[in-house]
């Protein structure tokens, strides 16, 4: 046979009980093959679970790869968790869409942009894991960055932050010269 | 252009601030975001602000302030133009251009926000696995964190600390006539502990000046006098061995 | 045919992110199906997981179902997961050699050996388990007194304390300075 079941297996188990991503790279040292082997074998994997009686789907984040469930089963995932998923508010929608363009950006930066105050949409971005503080911003107040997560790419299903849709280049002209008057 | 002057009535629940409402007026005005009739708009933000009713009052305040610059920009426009080098002049005009900055700025991440909801309906929801990193740690036999150490080196490091207490640093730093006794008293028993078979007393007052040899002295006397080390001579002529004794240790967590 | 599709999908996927086993009742109530049938859709990811490629298996713990890794990747998630050991610093090692001359100690009466604060390199051994608390020293503040592990011994090859060279015996093997000058 073409594929080595043995590791095909091992890479499944480690997909499996991995915390974040998976490089190629790491996979290839811990099951002992070479890189194109590996790919060979995600390919293998993700072609496996395309059938309609797998739950399963092999998703690819920042060059790592992981392990998630399909969209179309995504309503008994819920029904488990008790938990209606909750579509995110425009508020919510705009302050993450500000981040995930400006980052690092402050929430001051963020509410001038809004024209409005911003912490309690950026609180919900927090606590949904979708926005994380990164460190602070040398100046008055040393105030807080944020940037958004990995949890961020997996629910817009973005494989980096590279395939995030362009903004309109005329916008974005515009908006550096706000940017720069807010510092 | 002021034939109607009545203001449309503005079906929009909520906005998301100022600059939303405001680009929603202009956008119900199909006019050019860079050439804004202010005068119009100005009066139809006012009364929509008006009509948002009661919010709290942070948010209020967030549309006052920009009906407040938008009545501003308004007077401004109203009265006879200056001549050209006037400073006031070029203040209204750059009123103008940040507001239409801003607006674009706005509309731009507005826009952005509306492809992230789009994203957020085609791509489905996928979950992911909670992973119990202790609970699988617990079964991984840790590596021996003494991996690569020989008794050796652990005596190796052992001997460290003696010849550390035998150069007794810190006291050649000062001067000798400023030794207190409660420092040579911690490096004396310092070196006395660390020979728990016994130091001939020759070896423990160390060559140094004068005062340095006395205050050891002193301050071995006071240890024997304490009952902290012993002294032994086993013949009239051999060395005296100065050992620790069970008490040396109670000198402790007393710092 | 005879099997659900979406279903078995969807029963994978909620074993998949179960983070306790689920019983057959409540998956019938999430899958709306009867508890037969889910048994019979267990059955059939069950016989899909024993090929040879696959490194999921079926759990069947207290009455509940999850997912887990085979037994046989084991040895590949043990890679994922080893920390690399860090090698003890210097002062770790001086601090230990301390303790185990010294045993019982307290923190305080190594810091007076060492001439130094010794705290950080203490928890570092407390945690790697070569040096553990044994009891309160009698007198003010009560002192907690450090005494080596079983897994010092171990290391060493040591059966028990009265194994430990004793500092005359090594004496001897080091003809160094220091050495002669402890006698």
């Amino acid at each position: 046979m073409l594929f080595r079941e043995p590791e095909t297996a091992a890479l499944e188990a480690l997909l499996f009980v991995a915390k974040n991503p998976l490089t190629i790279e790491l996979l290839a040292e811990i099951l002992e093959l070479d890189g194109l082997k590996v790919e060979e074998l995600l390919h293998e994997l993700k072609k496996r679970y395309t059938v309609d009686s797998c739950g399963l789907k092999l998703l690819e984040i920042n060059g790592g790869y992981k392990l998630g469930t399909k969209p179309e089963v995504a309503r008994y995932i819920e029904i488990l968790y008790k938990q209606p998923s909750q579509a995110l508010s425009n508020a919510a929608l705009e302050v993450l869409s500000i981040i995930a363009y400006k980052q690092p950006v402050t929430r001051g930066e963020v509410d001038f942009i809004r024209g409005v105050q911003s912490d309690r949409a950026l609180a919900t971005l927090v606590e949904k894991g979708l926005v994380k503080d990164v460190g602070r911003k040398d100046g008055p107040g040393r105030p807080i960055l944020y940037a958004t997560t990995e949890q961020f790419l997996l629910h817009f299903g973005l494989r980096s932050l590279e395939d995030m849709p362009n903004l309109l280049e005329v916008d974005l002209v515009h908006e550096d010269e706000v940017a720069s008057t807010i510092e | 252009m002021e034939t109607e002057n009545n203001i449309p009535l503005v079906e929009l629940p909520a906005y998301q601030g100022p600059l939303d409402l405001l680009l929603t007026l202009i956008q119900q005005e199909k006019v050019d975001i860079y050439d804004i009739p202010i005068a119009r708009i100005a009066d139809q933000f006012v009364e929509a602000v008006r009509l948002l009713g009661p919010m709290d009052m942070e948010v209020t305040t967030e549309f006052l302030v920009l009906a407040a610059q938008l009545l501003y920009i308004k007077s401004r426009d109203l009265l006879p133009k200056p001549p050209k080098n006037d400073q006031d002049q070029v203040g209204e005009e750059d009123l103008r251009q940040e507001l239409v900055e801003r607006l674009l700025a706005y509309r731009t991440f507005k826009q952005a926000a509306q492809v992230l909801e789009g994203l957020e309906t085609s791509s489905g929801r996928s979950y992911y696995r909670e992973v119990d990193v202790e609970g699988l740690l617990a079964d991984v036999e840790p590596e021996d964190p003494l991996k690569g150490i020989a008794f050796d080196d652990l005596w190796k490091a052992f001997c460290r600390v003696i010849e550390r207490a035998e150069k007794g640093e810190e006291i050649q730093l000062v001067e000798p006539d400023e030794i207190s006794i409660d420092v040579m008293l911690a490096d004396v028993l310092r070196r006395v502990l660390l020979h728990p078979k016994g130091m001939r007393f020759g070896q423990l007052m160390r060559i140094g000046s004068r005062m340095e040899m006395v205050v050891s002295f002193l301050a071995l006397l006071e240890l024997l006098q304490s009952g902290k080390v012993r002294a032994e001579q086993l013949t009239l002529l051999s060395d005296i061995m100065i050992f620790p004794t069970k008490k040396a240790w109670e000198f402790t967590e007393e710092e």
